[in-house]
C-alpha cells in the first residue's frame, strides 16, 4: 500500500491544482496553485524518505511488495515492488521534483495550473515506472509518461519547442512500440513455455529460458527502446533538441530522472531478462557507451549555448552508466546505479544555474555572459560547487560513480576503459571552460551588469543540491550498502545462467536466429 | 435445338452489353440495355425460371429502364461529346481497358479450369422449380425474413429519393 | 415471440425509425421537436433488449442470430447511436439538415447495422449491407446545399454499388457451390468444394465486399473524400457505425464460416492488413482537414482490426471486439467535437481552425486530446489496451511482422494525431471562428465517452470478459 | 588525533569561506595562520608519535568511505617517517607562507582576502591529506584537491584574462596526470588487489624485479605519468611557468614547496612498487634528468623574475625524478625537503621585490635593488647560494647527494648531464641575482601594465622602494636561517656526519606486514632482501668498497662544488662585469637564444598538435557533420521519407471516381489473380 | 447440351462487360447502367446454379437481387440528379472537387 500511495500521491495532487487553480485562466490563483504543487510534492518526497527508512538493506529481493490481478486473463497483474536499486531513483525522483517546481517559480507564468498538473502527473508516471514489476504495467507508465513531458516542452519550452516535443514523443515511442512487441512475445513464449498462460510479472520471466534467436531480438527490441531513452550514441540526437528547448523544470526532471529510466530498464530489463543475450552484446555497447562519452565530451566542448553543453555532457555522462552495467560485476553495476543518482543531482543543478542565468538575461549563448563572478558571487560560487561534482573531483559524487564505474569497467575491459577514462580529462576541459567563459574575466557585456545574486528562493533549491553532491561524495557508503545487496542478486540472476547460455551460444549461429514463435498457444487459458 | 437458342440469346445479350458501354449516347444505351434483357428473360426461360423471365421483363424493361429513360430525358441526355474533358486521359483509360481484360481472362480462365471437373453435365430439369406456387410459398416461408428487410430497403430507397432529388424544404 | 426475439432489438430500431419518419410528417413546418428522442427511446430499448437476450442465442427465421458476438455488436452499436443522437440535436438545426429523413434513415441505417452483424445467411447479409449503404449515402449527400455532399455520396453510392455487385458475385460463386446462402451449409459446402478455385474466387469476392465496407487498401479510396464531403456527424456515425457492423459479419463470415479455408484467406488480408496500415498512417500525416485526416486514421484502424481477423485465434476475435468498441467511443467523441464546433457556413474542419482551442474552450480541447490520445493508443486510455490486445493477438500466432508494422504505423500516426494537439495546445489562436456553444447534453455524451476511453484503458478486464464470453457462443 | 591535521586547515577554509566577507582583513588572516600553526603543531606532536611508536608509524581510520563488493576504502591516515617529514614542511613552510600573505595580500578587498585565506588553507588541508592518505584513492583525493586549489589560486585574479586561462591550463594539465594515475591505480588493485600502500609494498616485495614490461611496469608508469603532471615534468610541465599568473606567496607555497613535490613524494610513498620495475625507473630517471637540462637552459634566458624562478623550480623537480630513478629515494626526499625552504625564501624574496616596484615583474627594469632592499637581498643570496650548491648551505648536501647516487648508480651520462645542470642553475639563479639587485636601478621604459592591483599601479619611483614589511621580513629571515642549516641533517657520512635524514626515511621505503592492529616491521624481510634489492644508498653497501666510495664521494664534492662556483663566476662575468658580452652572445647565437627564449615552443607545439585539431575536429567533424548532418540528419531524414511517401501516395487520391473504381478493380483482379496463380 | 458452366461463364462475361462499363464510361447515367449489367449477370449465376441444384432459392435471389437493383438505381438516380443540379453536367470526370 505504501507503494502505491507513494505512486499516485502526485495524480491526486495533480487534480487537487486542478480544482485549487480554479476555471479557465485564472492568474490570481497562480500563488496558491504553486504552493499547492510545491506542498504536495514534498510530501511525496517525505513519503519517499520513510519509504527508503522502511526498506531493509539487506534482504536482496523485492520489499513491500503489492501484488493484485489486474487483466487475468493475461496474467497481467498490478506488481510493485522496489528492491534496492530503484529505491534510490525513487528517492530522487522525489528530490527532485520540488526542485523543478521551484526553478519554474519566476520563469513560468502562463497556465501555471495545468504546468503544476503536467508536472505532478509526470512524477507519478516515473515512479511508476521505476516501482512496477510487470512488464504490462510497467509499460504503461513508461509510455504516459511521455505524454506530459510532451506538454511541459510543447507548451512552456523555448522557440523551437514543437519540434523538440514532437521528437521527442515520437523518437522515444518508436523506440518503445518495438519493446511491447517483445513483452508480448515474452509474455506468450511463457505460455507455451509454462503451460500456465500468459504472464507478464517479472519474477515468473526472469525464470524463462528462451532459444538464442529469440532471446537475441527480444533483448535488442527491449534494448534499443532503453538506449533510446538513455540516451546511448547514436541514438541521443533527441536529447539536445528536447533540452534546449524544454523549460528549466523540464530539462531538471529530464536529465534528473527520465534519462534514468533507460538505464534501469537495461538493468532490471534487459539483462536480467536475457542473460546470454547480456553477455553476447554487453562489449558491443560497452563500446558505444564509451563512444558516446568521448563523442558527448567532444561535441559538448564546442557548443555556445549552455543547456545544449549540458547536454551533451548528460550523453557523455549517461554513457558512463551504461559502460558500468556492461562490465556486469558488482562494482560498475553500483557505480552505475550511484552515478545515476549523482548525475539527477549534479545536471539537475547544472539546469537549475542555467535556469537562473536564462532568467536574468534571457539568453542561454557562453558569449553573452563573462565576468559573472564579479557581479554574483554567490551565485557563481554554487556555480563552481556543482561544475567540480559534475567534473567528479574527489569529495564530491561525481567521483565516487565514476570511480567505480571505471573500476569496474577495467576488471572487465581495460583496454576500453583507458579510452573511456580520458572523459575524465575531456570533462574538465569543457565544464571549466564553459566556466571561465561565463564567470571569469571582465563583464564585456553591459547588460550583465545589475544581475541580482541569488534569492532566497534559488538557495532553497541550490543548498540541499549542493548538499546532496558533497554529502554523497563524502559518506557513499550510506547509499552504497542499501544497494549492493540487490545489486549482487541482478548480478548473480544476470551470471546465473550464462554457464550454458555460453555453450548455446558457441554452438549456435547468433546470426541465423530461428525466430519460431509458438502458436499452439489456446488464446486465452484461464 | 437448346443450344442454338444459347448461343444467339447469348450472343444478344453479349452484344447488347457491349452495346450498352459502347454507346457515347445514354439513350441507346438504355435501348440496348432493355434490348440485353430481353435476352436475359429468354434465357431464363431456357433455365425454366419461366417466373423469374417475366419478372426480369416487368420490373427491368418496365420499371428500372423507364425509370432511367425518365432521369435520361430530365436531364435531356448529354452525349460525353459536349461534356468537360476526361481527367483522366487515355493512359489511364488503358489501364482500365488493361484491367478489364485481365479480370475476363481470369474469370474465364478460372470457369474454363472448373468446366473441366465439376458442373460439366447438367442437372436437368426438376419439374418444382417452374412452379410459380412453390415459388411464392418458399418466399413467404423460408425467405418471410429477408423479404421484409426488402421492404426496409425500399423505404430507405424512397426515403432517399425524395430527399435527394426533391428540392430544398425552405421551412428551416 | 420466441420466434421473434433474436430480432427485436432491430425491430426496436425499425419501429423507432419509422416514429421518426411519421412525426417528421406531422410536424408543423418550422416547429420545434425532439425527434432525437424517438431514437435515444429506441437505442434504448435495443440495449436493453440485448442486454436480456445476453448469453440467449436466440434464432429468429433461420437466418438472423442473437448469439452474444451479434450482441456485443449491437451494444457497440447502440452506444454509437445513443451519442449520435445526442450530437445531432445540436448539430442539425445548424447544420440545415432535414431532420426527419436524417434521424429516421440513421435509424434504418443502425438497423442495418444490428442485422449485418447478426445475419446468418449471406443473401440477408447482403440485404442489410444495402439497408445500411443506401442509408448512409443518402445520409452522405444529406445536406442539399453542398455540392461537396452531393458528390461525395455519389462517389460513395457508386463504389459502394460497384463493390457489392462483387460481393454478390462472391454470393453466388458460394450459392453455385453450395446450393444454399446460409452461413452453416456454404462454409461445409465450400470446404469440400471438389475444386477449391471456384471456392476461392468466392473467398476472393466476400473479402472485397467486407474490404470495401471497412475500408481497407486498395478498396480504400472513397473514405477520405466521404468522410470529407458528409456532415460531420454523420461521419462520425458511418466512421464507427459501418466499421463496427461490417467487421461483425467479417468476423463471422470468415472466421466461423470459412475459418476451415485460413490457409487461403490470411495470406490475401495480410498483404491487406499492412497495406492498410501503412497507407492509412502514412497519408494522414499531410492531411490538413481533421475530418480528411481521421478518415485515413480510420483506415489505419481497419488494419489494425484486421489483425484480429488474421490473427484467428480467441484473443483475435475477442480484440476485435473489444477495438471496435474502444475505437468507436474514442472517433465518436472525436469527430463528435469537429462536429459541434461546426456550423453550416463554418465547418470547422480545418486543423487550424483549431488554434488556441484550449484557450477558448479548455475542457473540449481537453476531451478533444484525450480522443486523440487514445486513437493514438496512450495509455491509459481504450485505445491502447485495445491495440495492444490486437498485436498480443497476432504475436500469438507468430504474425510478428504485421505487428511490427502495426505499431510502427501507429507511431506515424501519432504524429497527426498531436498535429491537432499541437494546433489546440500549442499554437496560438490566428483568427477566431465563432464557436457554437456546446448544450449540456452534449457535454455529458462527451463526458460519458472520456470516462469510456479511461475505463476501458484502465480496468478492461470485465468488459475483455464480456468479450471473451461473446465469442465462445459462435466460433 | 592525525585527523587533526588536516581538519583544522579545513575549518579554517570553512571559516573564511563562510563568514569571510563580513570580518576585517585581520581577522580572517588571523584565523587562518593560526589554524595552519595549529596544524603544524599537530603535526609536530603526530610525528613524535610516530617516531616512538612500534614499527616507527601510527595509523588512523577515519570512516569507512567507500565499500562495493571486495573493493573496501577506509579514509585512514598513516604518519610514517616519510609522511612525518612532509607534514612538518607543509605545516611549518605553509604557516610562514601565510604569515608572509597577511602583508603580500594586505592591499585586497576584505572578501578577496578572505576568499584568498580560504583557498591556502583549503590547499593545507588537501596537501595534508595528500601526504597522509594510506591508500591511494585517499591520496588521489588530497592529489586532485590540491589541483583544484592551484586552479583557483592561479586564476585568483580572475578578472585577468591570463590568469584565468592558467588556471584552466593547469588543472586540464593535472587532470592528464590524473587520468594515468587513476589507470595506475586500477591496474594496481586488480594485480594486488589492495589500494593501501603498505599492503602493495608487501605483495609486491615477494615478487622478482620485473625485466620484462608487467603490469608493476605498466601501472608504475601510469603513475609517473599522473607524477609529470602534478611535479610538472616533461611532457606535462608547460602548466607550471603560467602558473605565475597566481599571487606570489602562492607559487611559492604550491608552485614550489609543496604541491608540485607530490609526484616525487608518491615515488617515494611506492618505493618498494618502484623497484620491482627497473624499465619505469629509467624512465624516470631520464624524464627528470632531460626536464632538469631542459628547464635549465630555458631559465637562463627569461626575462621575469618568477619565469626564471618557476623553471628552476621545473629543473630541481628534475633533480629529484633524476634521485627517485636511480633510487636514491633518500636523496630526493632529501632534496625535496631542503628545496622547500630556499624555493620558498626565493620566491618569497621576489615577492618583496615585486611588492616593492609594485607589480613589476621584469628583470630588465630593476637593477640597484640592493641598497633599498638590504633585507630582501641578503635573504635572496642566502637563497640563490643554497640552490646553487655552495656548502654547507642546505642545497648543497641534497643535491651533492643526488649526483653522487646517479655516479654511484653508474649511469656517467646521467651524472654529467647533472653537473651541467647544476652548473646552469648557478649561472641563471646568480644571473637573476645579479640583474635584480646590482648594477643601478633602470627604470622601465613603459609603465609595467597587467600586474595584479596594487595601491598605486604607477610605477614607484625609488624614493618610494621600501623594503619588505616586517611579517615578510620575519619570514625571510627565518627561512634564510632553514636553507642555511636545513642541510645539515643530511651531512654526509663521508665528511665525518651521521646522514640522519637517510636512517630515518629508511624505512619507508621497505615492505612491511601490516596484520590490522599492529604494526610491526616483519622478521622475514632480512631474508628476502636479496630479492627486494631495497632503493640503493638506503644500506650502505658491501663494508670493503665503504672507503673507495668515501673518497670518490669527496672528489665528486669538490667537483660539484667547483662546478656551482663556476657558475657563479660566469654569471658575474657576463651580467656584472661587461653585460655588452651577454647582449653579443645572445646576438651571435640567435636562433638558440630565441628558441630557448620562447621556451623551444613546446606551448605552441601542443598548441598546433593537439588543442586546435580537437576543437576543429569537435566543431566541424563531430558535431557540425556527424551530430547535426550525419544522425540527426538520419532521424529527421525518417520523418522527411515518411511525409514524401504521404505526398506521393496523397497523389494517387485524384479525386476521379473512375480513378477509385480503377483502383478498386486492381486488388480485385489482384487478389483473383493470386488465387487462381496458386 | 448446354451446361452450368455455359450459363457460369456468360454471366461471368457479362459481369466483366459491366464492370469494364464502370470506369470506361464517361456517363454517369451508362455507368449506373453498367452496375445493373452486373447485377443482372450475376443473377444469371444465380438462376442457373439454383436450377443446378433443382430448387428455386435461385430464382428467389435474383427476385431479391431485382429490388435492390431498383432500390440503388431509384437512390443512384437521385443522386445524379442531384449532382446535375449543382454542376449541370453528368460526366464523372467533374466531380473532383474532394481529393488529396
Amino acid at each position: 500500500m505504501l507503494l502505491t500511495s507513494i505512486v499516485f500521491l502526485p495524480l491526486a495532487g495533480a487534480l487537487l491544482v486542478l480544482l485549487a487553480g480554479g476555471r479557465g485562466d485564472r492568474p490570481d490563483r497562480e500563488g496558491v496553485v504553486r504552493v499547492v504543487a510545491l506542498a504536495v510534492s514534498l510530501v511525496v518526497f517525505v513519503a519517499t524518505l520513510y519509504l527508503w527508512w522502511a526498506f531493509n538493506p539487506v534482504d536482496p529481493e523485492f520489499q513491500l511488495v503489492e501484488r493484485h490481478a489486474w487483466l487475468p486473463q493475461f496474467g497481467i497483474t498490478y506488481h510493485l515492488g522496489v528492491d534496492g536499486v530503484s529505491l534510490f531513483l525513487i528517492v530522487l525522483t522525489g528530490f527532485l521534483t520540488p526542485l523543478a517546481l521551484l526553478s519554474s517559480w519566476q520563469s513560468i507564468h502562463k497556465n501555471v495550473k495545468q504546468f503544476s498538473f503536467f508536472m505532478l502527473a509526470l512524477e507519478t508516471a516515473m515512479l511508476g515506472v521505476f516501482v512496477s514489476l510487470d512488464l504490462f504495467l510497467f509499460y504503461v507508465f513508461w509510455d504516459a509518461m511521455l505524454i506530459p513531458m510532451y506538454f511541459l516542452i510543447g507548451i512552456w519550452g523555448y522557440e523551437r519547442r514543437i519540434y523538440a516535443a514532437v521528437k521527442f514523443i515520437l523518437y522515444t515511442m518508436a523506440g518503445s512500440v518495438l519493446m511491447l512487441i517483445a513483452i508480448i512475445g515474452l509474455a506468450w513464449v511463457h505460455s507455451t513455455a509454462t503451460g500456465q498462460g500468459p504472464s507478464f510479472d517479472l519474477l515468473d520471466l526472469y525464470g524463462l529460458h528462451l532459444s538464442w534467436g529469440m532471446e537475441m531480438w527480444f533483448f535488442l527490441a527491449f534494448t534499443v527502446a532503453f538506449a533510446i531513452k538513455v540516451p546511448l550514441f547514436p541514438f541521443h540526437t533527441w536529447l539536445p533538441d528536447a533540452h534546449v528547448e524544454a523549460p528549466t523544470a523540464g530539462s531538471v526532471i529530464l536529465a534528473g530522472v527520465l534519462l534514468k529510466m533507460g538505464t534501469y530498464g537495461l538493468l532490471r530489463f534487459s539483462f536480467p531478462l536475457f542473460p546470454s543475450a547480456a553477455h553476447y552484446f554487453a562489449p558491443y555497447l560497452a563500446v558505444l557507451a564509451i563512444i558516446g562519452i568521448v563523442y558527448g565530451a567532444l561535441v559538448a566542448m564546442v557548443q555556445p549555448d549552455m543547456k545544449k553543453l549540458v547536454a551533451y555532457s548528460s550523453v557523455s555522462h549517461l554513457g558512463f552508466v551504461v559502460l558500468g552495467l556492461c562490465a556486469l560485476n558488482v562494482n560498475g553495476v553500483q557505480g552505475a546505479v550511484y552515478q545515476m543518482l549523482n548525475h539527477g543531482v549534479s545536471t539537475g543543478g547544472l539546469f537549475m544555474i542555467v535556469g537562473m542565468l536564462s532568467d536574468r538575461r534571457h539568453t542561454r549563448l557562453i558569449a553573452e555572459f563573462g565576468g559573472l563572478k564579479a557581479v554574483v558571487p554567490r551565485l557563481v560560487a554554487a556555480f563552481l560547487l556543482i561544475t567540480l561534482s559534475s567534473i567528479a573531483l574527489p569529495g564530491m559524487n561525481g567521483f565516487i560513480g565514476e570511480f567505480l564505474i571505471l573500476l569496474g569497467a577495467f576488471r572487465a575491459h581495460p583496454r576500453m576503459t583507458a579510452v573511456a577514462a580520458t572523459g575524465v580529462i575531456l570533462s574538465a576541459v569543457y565544464m571549466l571552460w564553459m566556466f571561465q567563459r561565463v564567470n571569469y574575466g571582465t563583464v564585456t557585456n553591459e547588460k550583465n551588469r545589475g544581475l541580482r545574486d541569488l534569492t532566497g528562493r534559488e538557495w532553497a533549491m541550490m543548498a540541499p543540491t549542493i548538499a546532496m553532491c558533497i554529502f554523497m561524495g563524502v559518506a557513499p557508503n550510506v547509499f552504497l550498502r542499501p544497494m549492493e545487496a540487490s545489486v549482487v542478486r541482478v548480478i548473480d540472476r544476470i551470471n546465473g545462467v550464462t554457464t550454458f547460455a555460453k555453450s548455446r551460444t558457441s554452438n549456435l549461429d547468433p546470426r541465423a536466429p530461428t525466430l519460431q514463435p509458438p502458436t499452439s498457444g489456446t488464446g486465452v487459458p484461464r | 435445338m437448346e443450344q442454338i437458342v444459347f448461343y444467339v440469346l447469348a450472343a444478344v445479350a453479349l452484344l447488347a452489353s457491349f452495346g450498352v458501354i459502347g454507346q457515347r449516347n445514354p439513350m441507346h444505351s438504355v435501348m440496348l440495355l432493355i434490348v440485353s434483357f430481353g435476352a436475359y428473360a429468354g434465357l431464363y426461360v431456357l433455365l425454366d425460371a419461366p417466373f423469374t423471365a417475366v419478372t426480369q421483363i416487368i420490373i427491368y424493361a418496365g420499371a428500372i429502364m423507364v425509370l432511367f429513360l425518365f432521369v435520361v430525358m430530365l436531364l435531356n441526355a448529354h452525349t460525353e461529346d459536349d461534356m468537360v474533358p476526361a481527367t483522366i486521359g487515355p493512359r489511364t483509360m488503358k489501364i482500365g481497358v488493361v484491367l478489364s481484360l485481365a479480370l475476363v481472362g481470369e474469370v474465364a480462365y478460372a470457369l474454363l479450369k472448373i468446366a473441366r471437373t465439376d458442373f460439366g453435365t447438367d442437372a436437368g430439369t426438376v419439374s418444382s422449380i417452374k412452379d410459380v406456387g412453390h415459388i411464392g410459398s418458399m418466399l413467404y416461408t423460408s425467405y418471410s425474413f429477408a423479404f421484409e428487410v426488402t421492404s426496409i430497403l425500399i423505404l430507405v430507397s424512397m426515403v432517399g429519393a425524395v430527399v435527394i432529388a426533391g428540392k430544398p424544404r425552405k421551412d428551416r | 415471440m420466441n420466434a421473434f426475439a433474436a430480432t427485436i432489438p432491430i425491430l426496436i430500431v425499425v419501429l423507432s425509425a419509422i416514429a421518426a419518419m411519421l412525426a417528421e410528417a406531422i410536424r408543423h413546418p418550422g416547429e420545434r421537436m425532439y425527434i432525437a428522442g424517438f431514437g435515444l427511446i429506441g437505442l434504448t430499448g435495443a440495449l436493453v433488449a440485448s442486454c436480456f437476450l445476453w448469453d440467449a442465442d436466440a434464432t429468429s427465421f433461420g437466418v438472423v442470430r442473437a448469439d452474444n458476438f451479434s450482441l456485443f455488436v449491437n451494444i457497440v452499436l447502440c452506444i454509437i447511436g445513443i451519442l449520435t443522437m445526442v450530437f445531432s440535436h445540436d448539430v442539425i438545426e445548424r447544420e440545415e439538415i432535414p431532420a426527419g429523413e436524417y434521424y429516421a434513415l440513421t435509424l434504418f441505417a443502425i438497423s442495418g447495422m444490428m442485422l449485418m452483424a447478426a445475419a446468418t445467411d449471406l443473401l440477408v447479409i447482403f440485404l442489410a449491407l444495402e439497408v445500411l449503404s443506401l442509408a448512409v449515402y443518402v445520409l452522405t449527400g444529406l445536406r442539399r446545399g453542398s455540392g461537396l455532399g452531393a458528390e461525395a455520396a455519389f462517389k460513395y453510392f457508386l463504389l459502394g454499388a460497384f463493390s457489392s455487385a462483387f460481393f454478390l458475385y462472391g454470393i453466388a460463386i458460394a450459392f453455385t457451390i453450395s446450393g444454399s446462402t446460409r452461413l452453416d451449409q456454404v462454409g461445409t459446402a465450400m470446404a469440400s468444394a471438389p475444386s477449391p478455385t471456384l471456392a476461392w474466387l468466392a473467398v476472393g469476392l466476400l473479402a472485397v465486399g467486407f474490404c470495401f465496407k471497412v475500408s481497407a487498401v486498395p478498396f480504400h479510396m472513397w473514405t477520405p473524400d466521404a468522410y470529407e464531403g458528409a456532415p460531420t456527424i454523420v461521419t462520425a456515425f458511418m466512421s464507427t457505425g459501418v466499421k463496427a457492423a461490417a467487421f461483425g459479419a467479417f468476423a463471422r463470415v470468415f472466421l466461423s464460416t470459412l475459418e476451415p479455408m485460413q490457409g487461403q484467406w490470411v495470406p490475401v488480408l495480410s498483404a491487406v492488413a499492412a497495406a492498410t496500415m501503412i497507407v492509412g498512417a502514412v497519408v494522414g500525416v499531410l492531411q490538413n482537414n481533421i475530418k480528411r485526416m481521421l478518415a485515413y486514421s480510420s483506415i489505419a484502424h481497419a488494419g489494425y482490426l484486421l489483425l484480429g481477423i488474421i490473427a484467428a485465434n480467441n484473443a483475435g476475435k475477442a480484440a476485435v471486439l473489444f477495438y471496435l468498441l474502444a475505437y468507436a467511443v474514442a472517433n465518436l467523441g472525436a469527430l463528435g467535437i469537429v462536429a459541434l464546433l461546426g456550423t453550416a457556413e463554418h465547418p470547422h474542419d480545418q486543423l487550424r481552425d483549431f488554434a488556441g482551442l484550449w484557450r477558448t474552450r479548455p475542457a473540449l480541447a481537453g476531451l478533444m486530446t484525450v480522443f486523440l490520445l487514445s486513437l493514438g493508443g496512450f495509455p491509459p486510455t481504450a485505445g491502447f489496451i485495445g491495440k495492444w490486445y490486437i498485436f498480443a493477438a497476432a504475436v500469438q500466432n507468430g504474425h510478428y511482422w504485421l505487428a511490427i508494422i502495426g505499431v510502427l504505423s501507429s507511431v506515424v500516426s501519432v504524429f497527426f494525431y498531436l498535429r491537432i494537439v499541437v494546433m489546440m495546445y500549442m499554437t496560438e489562436d490566428a483568427s477566431a471562428p465563432a464557436r457554437p456553444r456546446v448544450s449540456a447534453p452534449s457535454m455529458a455524451a462527451l463526458g460519458f465517452a472520456t470516462l469510456a476511453v479511461f475505463y476501458l484503458g484502465v480496468l478492461p478486464a470485465r468488459v475483455i470478459d464480456y468479450a471473451l464470453q461473446s465469442i465462445q457462443t459462435i466460433f | 588525533m592525525v585527523a587533526l591535521i588536516p581538519l583544522l586547515p579545513f575549518l579554517g577554509f570553512l571559516i573564511n569561506a563562510s563568514v569571510g566577507r563580513r570580518v576585517s582583513k585581520s581577522v580572517s588572516g588571523a584565523v587562518a595562520c593560526l589554524l595552519m600553526i595549529g596544524a603544524f603543531g599537530a603535526s609536530v606532536t603526530a610525528v613524535l608519535a610516530a617516531h616512538n611508536a612500534p614499527g616507527r608509524f601510527i595509523q588512523e581510520t577515519v570512516f569507512r568511505w567507500i565499500s562495493s563488493g571486495d573493493l573496501q576504502i577506509p579514509l585512514a591516515f598513516r604518519v610514517d617517517p616519510l609522511s612525518s617529514l612532509m607534514i612538518l614542511v607543509v605545516t611549518g613552510i605553509g604557516s610562514l607562507i601565510h604569515i608572509y600573505s597577511t602583508a603580500y595580500m594586505h592591499e585586497e578587498t576584505d572578501a578577496e582576502f578572505a576568499r584568498y585565506f580560504s583557498y591556502l588553507n583549503l590547499f593545507a588541508a588537501f596537501m595534508l591529506v595528500l601526504v597522509l592518505g594510506s591508500s591511494f584513492p585517499v591520496m588521489f583525493v588530497g592529489w586532485e584537491g590540491v589541483g583544484l586549489c592551484s586552479y583557483l589560486l592561479i586564476g585568483f585574479w580572475f578578472r585577468k584574462q591570463s590568469a584565468a586561462d592558467a588556471g584552466k591550463k593547469a588543472f586540464v594539465v593535472n587532470r592528464i596526470g590524473d587520468f594515468g594515475f587513476i589507470l595506475g591505480m586500477f591496474l594496481i588493485f586488480v594485480t594486488f588487489h589492495t589500494l593501501d600502500f603498505q599492503e602493495v609494498a608487501w605483495r609486491v616485495s615477494t615478487w622478482a624485479p620485473e625485466i620484462a614490461v608487467g603490469p608493476a611496469t605498466i601501472a608504475t608508469l601510469l603513475l609517473f605519468l599522473g607524477a609529470t603532471g602534478k611535479s610538472a615534468q616533461i611532457p606535462l610541465y608547460v602548466w607550471l611557468p603560467d602558473a605565475m599568473e597566481g599571487p606570489t606567496p602562492v607559487s611559492a607555497l604550491i608552485h614550489a614547496a609543496t604541491m608540485v613535490t607530490a609526484g616525487v613524494y608518491m615515488i617515494g610513498r611506492n618505493a618498494v612498487l618502484f623497484q620491482h620495475a627497473p624499465i619505469t625507473l629509467a624512465v624516470v630517471a631520464g624524464i627528470g634528468i632531460a626536464t632538469a637540462l631542459m628547464a635549465g637552459t630555458i631559465g637562463l634566458v627569461q626575462n621575469d623574475i618568477k619565469r626564471v624562478l618557476a623553471y628552476s623550480t621545473v629543473s630541481q623537480l628534475g633533480y629529484m625524478f633524476l634521485a627517485m630513478g636511480v633510487g636514491a629515494y633518500t636523496a630526493g626526499i632529501f632534496h625535496l625537503y631542503t628545496h622547500a625552504f630556499f624555493k620558498a625564501l626565493l620566491f618569497l624574496g621576489s615577492g618583496a621585490v615585486i611588492h616593492a616596484l609594485a607589480g613589476e615583474q621584469d628583470l630588465r627594469n630593476m637593477g640597484g635593488l640592493r641598497k633599498a632592499l638590504p633585507i630582501t637581498y641578503w635573504t635572496f643570496l642566502i637563497g640563490a647560494l643554497a640552490i646553487a650548491g655552495i656548502p654547507p648551505l642546505a642545497g648543497f648536501f641534497s643535491k651533492d647527494e643526488i649526483l653522487f647516487r646517479t655516479f654511484a648508480h653508474g649511469n656517467r651520462i646521467m651524472w654529467i648531464v647533472g653537473l651541467l645542470t647544476s652548473f646552469l642553475t648557478a649561472t641563471y639563479m646568480f644571473r637573476l641575482v645579479f640583474l635584480a639587485f646590482h648594477g643601478d636601478r633602470r627604470h622601465p621604459e613603459h609603465p609595467a601594465h597587467d600586474a595584479h592591483p596594487a595601491p598605486d599601479a604607477h610605477p614607484a619611483p625609488d624614493a618610494h622602494l621600501h623594503d619588505a614589511p616586517p611579517a615578510m621580513a620575519i619570514v625571510l629571515i627565518v627561512l634564510a636561517i632553514g636553507s642555511i642549516v636545513a642541510g645539515f641533517v643530511g651531512w654526509p657520512h663521508a665528511i665525518g656526519g651521521a646522514n640522519r635524514i637517510e636512517r630515518f626515511l629508511e624505512p619507508s621505503f621497505e615492505a612491511h606486514q601490516m596484520a590490522p592492529g599492529e604494526f610491526q616491521v616483519i622478521e622475514g624481510r632480512a631474508s628476502r632482501q636479496p630479492r627486494v634489492e631495497l632503493a640503493a644508498g638506503v644500506e650502505p653497501a658491501v663494508p670493503g668498497s665503504q672507503a673507495v666510495d668515501e673518497r670518490r664521494e669527496i672528489e665528486l664534492m669538490l667537483l660539484s662544488v667547483g662546478i656551482a662556483v663556476a657558475g657563479i663566476l660566469v654569471a658575474m662575468f657576463f651580467w656584472l662585469r661587461n653585460r655588452a658580452a651577454a647582449t653579443r652572445v645572445a646576438y651571435r647565437a640567435a636562433p638558440i637564444y630565441t628558441l630557448l627564449l620562447n621556451k623551444y615552443y613546446v606551448d605552441e607545439l601542443y598548441d598546433a598538435t593537439v588543442v586546435q585539431p580537437i576543437k576543429k575536429l569537435s566543431t566541424l567533424l563531430l558535431w557540425r557533420g556527424i551530430d547535426a548532418a550525419l544522425i540527426d540528419g538520419a532521424v529527421n531524414g525518417v520523418g522527411g521519407a515518411v511525409r514524401g511517401t504521404s505526398a506521393a501516395l496523397r497523389r494517387l487520391q485524384t479525386g476521379s471516381i473512375r480513378a477509385y473504381a480503377a483502383s478498386l478493380f486492381l486488388g480485385v483482379v489482384v487478389i483473383l489473380g493470386w488465387y487462381l496463380m496458386r | 447440351m448446354v451446361t452450368l458452366n455455359h450459363y457460369l461463364i456468360l454471366s461471368g462475361l457479362l459481369f466483366c462487360v459491366g464492370t469494364a462499363g464502370v470506369f470506361l464510361r464517361r456517363n454517369l447515367i451508362t455507368v449506373l447502367l453498367s452496375v445493373e449489367i452486373m447485377l443482372n449477370a450475376v443473377n444469371i449465376t444465380f438462376v442457373a446454379a439454383g436450377r443446378y441444384h433443382g430448387s428455386v432459392d435461385g430464382q428467389i435471389i435474383t427476385f431479391f437481387v431485382m429490388t435492390v437493383a431498383a432500390a440503388e438505381a431509384a437512390v443512384g438516380l437521385a443522386l445524379v440528379i442531384a449532382l446535375f443540379r449543382h454542376r449541370e453536367t453528368l460526366s464523372p470526370d467533374a466531380f473532383t472537387s474532394l481529393k488529396w
